[in-house]
């Protein structure tokens, strides 16, 4: 299972905080954006956004890095503290 | 503990002491407080929202204090920063650092400042009278990052 | 009033509530204290004992911030300057300023406090157990002022 | 009367806070201070300082600066606050 974590404008946008995905062999970010949107067609809008940024038990990373099950993945928009 | 996220507002005294008290090495204390301003690109605001990433931003922060740390010669250090909603006049974020000299204390706070509006994962939303919108990023924050590139053979003087 | 020039201690908050209450224009805001520390050149300083030429240092720091206002869209600027005599961990000088971005504000503070190190009419002088001696400038002092040079056409972004 | 006053390091090495001159016409920096070694010789060593700096009714000024009775003349060394 990867636990998928959505912040800021894409959670609201997906209106969902979280999401779980059983996986049975490790794939890249891309692949895990294509398997959301086959659960949910209507989040591919979102996904795909080319600003999105991803990080992986939180670490910072691109839509190459491959995941496993038990990763904590995380999809955000870019950050706007401060 | 140099790094504190929460909802709860912070005593700015309580800060500056817990960088200024017994502390007779350092001469020189920085502070930079950010603040819940009335207008953003012309509409008037009447609070900011923020959310973070928990765990996550925790690990940045205390990462970008480590870089700094690299750079220039510092005492303490201390980030604050809100989540929740912030109504106008709130305080939203607190940098505080020391060093024996004043350049080191400025350049390390702004340092922080630049990379925790860059890189900490936080978001932030606007709430007018009868809306909200997301914050976007700013072109300007990614731009003040170039002058901590360029000036890395001058700045320990 | 914004330049204060006094025996008595500050306080490190009445300062920063000068600048930040009821302002809700300003986004930011920076501040720096100068402390008595405990070393100077190797040497274990006990206290410092400053003063200055009354009337010619509050036109001067008028004038610096006038400077400042010039460069930067400055909001409030506090300069509070102690003078007589003053032991380790005291207090000597704040410098506060407020403005819509933080880059300003912090700019600001420290041309501020580099033209004040080097032009208003301060004296300082060190004291160790059982000795005294006057502080003679700094070169670094003074060439911290030709960063606000050569930015001239960079600073206001 | 022109009222000439020291600071610092320099006040301390006169030991004299400020001195009272009587001049009939306009005179030099430079000329002040030789004015004052009349009075007091061994002041010599101190007033003739190069990083001695000047300012004459509190403004920063050079040695070739004129000044008339009425003045007030400040002589102190460089400024070391902050």
């Amino acid at each position: 299972m990867i636990n998928v974590l959505f912040f800021g404008q894409l959670k609201e946008s997906l209106q969902c905080e979280n999401s779980q995905l059983a996986i049975d062999k490790p794939i890249t970010i891309a692949q895990l954006k294509e398997l959301l949107v086959e659960k949910n067609p209507s989040w591919e809008k979102y996904l795909f956004d080319k600003q999105l940024l991803v990080a992986v038990n939180q670490s910072m990373c691109s839509s190459l890095q491959l995941v496993c099950a038990g990763d904590e993945v995380a999809l955000f928009p870019p950050v706007t503290g401060g | 503990m140099s790094v504190i996220i929460a909802h709860k507002d912070f005593d700015h005294t309580q800060q500056y002491n817990y960088l200024s008290e017994e502390n007779s090495n350092d001469g020189a204390v920085v502070t930079f407080t950010g603040l819940v301003r009335e207008f953003s690109s012309g509409d008037n605001v009447t609070a900011l929202e923020l959310e973070h990433y928990p765990g996550m931003t925790q690990s940045l922060l205390d990462d970008i204090i480590t870089q700094a740390k690299k750079r220039w010669q510092l005492g303490r250090v201390r980030i604050y920063h809100r989540i929740g909603y912030l109504p106008i006049g709130e305080q939203i974020v607190f940098v505080g650092v020391t060093s024996k000299h004043r350049a080191e204390a400025f350049s390390a706070a702004e340092f922080i400042m630049d990379f925790l509006k860059n890189q900490a994962t936080f978001w932030k939303k606007e709430h007018f009278s009868g809306s909200s919108r997301w914050v976007q990023a700013k072109q300007s924050d990614k731009a003040a990052l170039t002058k901590w590139q360029k000036t890395s053979s001058t700045e320990s003087q």
